[in-house]
């Protein structure tokens, strides 16, 4: 037998509610209880808001560049509500809704867009880590944070979220490498948007599936309708469940789409086609749900109007404390550089200014300068 | 002659090589259809077409690692790295490899390449999109780094990047790229790199400067109302120690203003140089007007970390009083 | 149907002439000509032998730090011989035997090996690039030389080596990646030789083959025994009428072994076993080869006596060219940097100094230091 | 007490860390059975287990990556990265993460990190296995970098970085890895970070140095027969600029020696830093005495290229007689 089979797999690709409403009872029974999946819904509602009123604090003005969520609410929802509160949930940047879910408050959010670092200032208590710019470099910490769990004997376990182009980088494959190799128990969840600002899927991944990325590390992989809110919950009690009891990674792709620009920077009607978003508005994560509890009698318009009126309160008043919050001061962005200010660093934060004359402690007699300075900055 | 700013100098300068040497092309993530997310390569894929302007991987290292491959291979690729902080997955393909392939073979293998990078702060940006990473690889030998101030530096500088036969790292100041426009002859035209610009003359002071600051250098001159000298260098490595040279023998104070942090900052070498070279004519210590020794904080405070003209003002008046 | 099949797929492995010397006739049949084959066996043969002599080499101080080939010769061997000698051939620093079969002169070889660059200057004719010492960095470069070709609308295609060790860098995911999705001819070959220097396979790669990693980018794989030329030759092909007609990418991992320790400065008995290296002893790819070519009559003692003489001499031809060549001068160093040499770096080159007193043109009348600096240095 | 090279040094304080701190791992490639290629972690996965000593995949980026996940969930990793030319694919992760995490967060997030990388040249060693990239790291905000000369000054630092709450970059100049043996005491001791030491006493010059190369120095001190000052940095980053000016204000002189290259090495900020503090004391300009602008050659040259006690020399005669 000079061929033989040296290696054989499959992967397989769940789906519980689709978009036309069909929703199979095996799978699906049981899964998410009714009271649970009106909360879900509500967190999605609710995120959804935030998305909006996000937008238009960066279009008046007083906020940055913004990257919209909408549409891929069910994706890290699913994820945040499977796991446990002690579980690291370490995310991108278009994962509100399971931040929302973990009850990171979203002002911290906020702040972090409107250019403040202490939208960052996570508290431990809610195992996330922040926001992350910089695409494809958190499942590295994700992978050190379970490895440190494991390290300590505790049954805590990371989940990291990452795009369909954040799988192009190296460092999603080492990460996902030192995890299957180390036994490390993580989940790997990419929101396969089908973009990455203007650059198509196929030219991060050729491929059929994002999901096989996986079977590179031997982990098991999943593909997943990642607009179905029971679909992504399922996929993740299974891995949360392998990671758990055997300490071993998972890959889930979970299909989603971005309805929005990339961020409030983008154009997306440069490159793609209305088509293909119409297509996907009408596969939204919200529709199928809401109409499912239309459906169990669960939901009707008036509750509707009612979450409204809540989300909207809720968001203002998130928006209210973002924008209140005292004006930083330049010395936070030094203090917070070690948690000992080297001498030099605290004379630069002290005369903010980085030439010599007058800089120097026997020529700060005079303190003009600091005044000049502390008047400048505010 | 075309009144542009530097995006529309750059992009023409892309077009003229683009037309007048089959052998360049432009790799990068979003620089195709969507023509770069500052539109620097707005127009160029549909021009060009998919085979020369190609959309890659999100994989910095990627980018540059094939870019060295087919510069190896005879072309002459200008990839872009979409900012500055994402520099940092392509440092090793960049510092170990671009730089050291030349030497490495002994000339057998050079790699004629430049590398497209917005650079600095004041553009409200979010974390890593503001950094100013050129003395990184002003220490690394084996490449170029060239910086213009003006469209009409950009286009000539540019042009002269790619047709060099090393590796240049060519930083496009962000903040300036639609600040302002200046007259931009439409042919192509070559500026050296390794030679600075006298932006203006003076006696009493010279300002040594690059990039985005240079602007705000011209502000702080215009209200000191002093005699001073400002060059632009242009390029940072090679950089034009004659000229600075020439101007602090002339002058004897010398100011260096520049975003990134002060230690080690390219500065420093230009403090230390002028030390080297002019130690009899100075008639104070070179002073240094730089970004802290900090991260670059989130845009509600990175007009605080970046110098201003007031703190050049500050310095100004500092040495001037020595 | 809520779970269904996203994907699913197997890899073959390629074995023809075993270890035992069971031959496949029906891949094995005209697959290499008789004649052919004994120059194969010779390259592997006097490969061997400068495999021995840089050894012994370094340890009379005569070379630095060496990485011995031992064992692997028939993985890149096969594919100098299969891929046409235009491709290009973008090794590690284990394929000593490919180079060999491509035309390189040894001597290019051991003066690497001797701390002189010289060694790196490849003649553009041999389409080989030097030898690599940072892991997992060529690949890319491999790449861009196949894109190259592409571009401009030629037929070549790149080969490119690298262990298993070299999997877990990112740079290999993101070559694979490139290659996959833009579509470059690429051919990439893993020599899983299950050790990088001490760290054991499962530690690059827990998956139950290398091959798989190729999955991740919807690349044709292949496992294939890597001490078999003739199984090394047969994937080479089919990857290559790939790369050549379709334009597209194969990962093929060749399974091998290191023989001797990682390098001359490693001592591999302290991480694995004796029992382990024995037993790869036995499948030396070139004992069954040489087996094969005696039951075909093909070979003899006598043969194998006279091409040990012819080695010897090439070998030690190559030694005597390699350390018979000029002293390097440091201007050397200074000269290559750029085509064109900045005035400050001349300036260092012409009084090898950095400090400035002296070294300033208009100080530089006194050239007792140039003097000094040239007789040091020689 | 016992006379210990720099690698039993390193090795007794990682010993000593690990037995009082369970919260200190080892992780890199051939750190475990192996001991590391320099032997530097020899035994201690025997001692410690496999779970505190552990060999990870071939990937720096992921070493340093999955390091910074470790200290943000509360442990006190100690990553190896086997050479530094190897630091080039984890340069992301340290300079965009580890550096900034805290910053970042504001605090809730630290990174007490401590990245072990052998350094620098004249071991015979193969490309990339020589190189001295400390001003890199000087000039990211956010970490510390600490390079010893001696056994001593290797335990001491290492103690005292593992048990820093920010990330430091610990450099170990492989040349002097078992280049001479020094009294060590056998008891823990932390010597600070950013304080440098003064190697002897001097009235005429002011030597600043750190690494290998202080040994190059104190050849080049003897053979030179003059009264100098010799400073070993211990710390690039914070750096002890105190030291610095008390000594140059007392000389009046300084000759800076480092292997890195001239441009925009460390050997610049200090020279720009001395200019700026001691303007009126300098008898001569400070003086570098570096490696060259460029790639640091195959081991065939690499003396060459490294300064050595005659070239110090050279630069001492030079500037003593300005
Ligand atoms: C390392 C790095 N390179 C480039 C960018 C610029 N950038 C920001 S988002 C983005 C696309 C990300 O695509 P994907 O990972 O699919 O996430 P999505 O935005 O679709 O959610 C790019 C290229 C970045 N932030 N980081
Ligand atoms: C980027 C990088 N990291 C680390 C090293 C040190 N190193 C040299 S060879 C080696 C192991 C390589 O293993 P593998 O890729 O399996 O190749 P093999 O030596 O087994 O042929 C290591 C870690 C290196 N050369 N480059
Ligand atoms: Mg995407
Ligand atoms: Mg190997």
């Amino acid at each position: 037998m000079p061929i033989t089979t040296a290696f054989k797999t499959e992967i397989p690709r769940i789906s519980i509610l689709d978009e036309h409403g069909n929703f199979d009872e095996k799978l699906g029974k049981g899964l998410i209880p009714d009271a649970d999946l009106i909360k879900l819904y509500e967190a999605m509602f609710t995120c959804r808001r935030l998305d909006d009123v996000a937008f238009r604090l960066q279009r008046s003005g007083r906020m940055g560049t913004y990257p919209q969520n909408m549409g891929q609410e069910a994706t890290s929802l699913g994820a945040a509500y499977a796991l446990d509160k002690k579980d690291w949930l370490v995310t991108c940047y278009r994962e509100n809704c399971g931040l929302f879910w973990r009850g990171v408050p979203m002002e911290a959010i906020l702040l972090h867009w409107m250019g403040d670092e202490r939208g960052n200032a996570m508290p431990r208590e809610h195992y996330a880590t922040p926001i992350a710019v910089p695409i494809g470099t958190q499942m590295l910490h994700a992978t050190g944070l379970a490895w440190a769990a494991k390290y300590r004997g505790e049954k805590q376990i990371a989940c990291t979220f990452f795009g369909d182009g954040a799988t192009s980088e190296g460092d999603f494959h080492e990460a996902a490498n030192f995890a299957a190799n180390l036994d490390i128990p993580v989940v790997f969840v990419c929101q396969n948007n089908f973009w990455a600002i203007s650059v198509p899927g196929r030219i991060q991944c050729s491929a059929p599936t994002v999901a096989q990325r996986g079977i590179a590390y031997g982990m098991p992989c999943m593909q997943v309708d990642g607009n179905d809110i029971f679909a992504t919950v399922y996929a993740m009690r299974e891995a949360i469940e392998r990671a758990r009891t055997e300490g071993k990674p998972t890959f889930i792709e979970m299909v989603t789409y971005r309805l929005a620009d990339h961020t409030t920077a983008d154009d997306a009607s440069r490159y793609r086609d209305k088509a293909e978003v119409d297509m996907w508005r009408a596969r939204d994560p919200m529709i199928r749900v809401r109409k499912h509890m239309e459906k169990l009698k669960l939901w009707d318009d008036k509750k509707e109007a009612a979450l409204l009126e809540r989300a909207e309160k809720l968001i203002g008043e998130a928006v209210a404390r973002a924008e209140n919050i005292a004006a930083p001061h330049s010395a936070d962005f030094f203090n917070s550089m070690y948690l000992e200010l080297p001498p030099d660093l605290a004379l630069q934060r002290d005369t903010m200014q980085t030439h010599s004359l007058g800089q120097d402690p026997s020529q700060l007699a005079n303190t003009d300068h600091l005044n000049r300075v502390t008047e400048q900055a505010h | 002659m075309a009144n542009l700013n530097m995006v529309q100098a750059i992009n023409l300068a892309l077009i003229q090589e683009m037309e007048k040497d089959p052998r360049v092309l432009l790799l990068g993530e979003d620089v195709g259809a969507n023509g770069g997310v500052f539109r620097v390569t707005e127009g160029l894929q549909k021009r060009f077409g998919e085979k020369r302007v190609v959309d890659t991987p999100l994989a910095e290292s990627g980018i540059i690692g094939t870019a060295i491959g087919l510069a190896m291979g005879g072309l002459r690729p200008v990839p872009e790295i979409q900012f500055d902080g994402f520099l940092g997955p392509a440092y090793d393909q960049i510092c170990s490899h671009a730089a050291r392939m030349r030497t490495r073979t002994r000339g057998a293998f050079p790699v004629p390449l430049t590398i497209r990078i917005p650079v600095g702060g004041g553009i409200h940006a979010p974390e890593l999109h503001s950094d100013s990473p050129e003395a990184i690889y002003a220490h690394t030998p084996g490449l170029k780094v060239v910086m213009p101030s003006s469209p009409y530096d950009a286009k000539g500088l540019l042009i002269a990047s790619i047709r060099d036969p090393d590796p240049v790292m060519f930083f496009e100041p962000k903040r300036i790229y639609r600040a302002f426009r200046e007259e931009v002859p439409e042919d192509e035209y070559v500026l050296p790199i390794g030679k600075a610009r006298t932006v203006c003359e003076g006696n009493e002071l010279t300002i040594v400067s690059w990039g985005a600051s240079v602007v705000q250098c011209m502000q702080a001159i215009e209200k000191s109302g002093k005699d001073i000298e400002l060059i632009d260098l242009r390029t940072i490595y090679p950089f034009d120690i004659d000229a600075i040279e020439e101007s602090v023998k002339k002058t004897g104070r010398c100011v260096v203003v520049h975003e990134a942090p002060l230690t080690c900052g390219f500065g420093a070498e230009i403090s230390a140089r002028i030390m080297e070279r002019c130690f009899l004519h100075l008639e104070a210590p070179v002073q240094r007007v730089s970004g802290f020794d900090t991260i670059m904080p989130y845009y509600k405070l990175e007009l605080d970390y970046m110098p201003d003209a007031s703190r050049i003002g500050r310095a100004i008046d500092d040495i001037m009083a020595y």
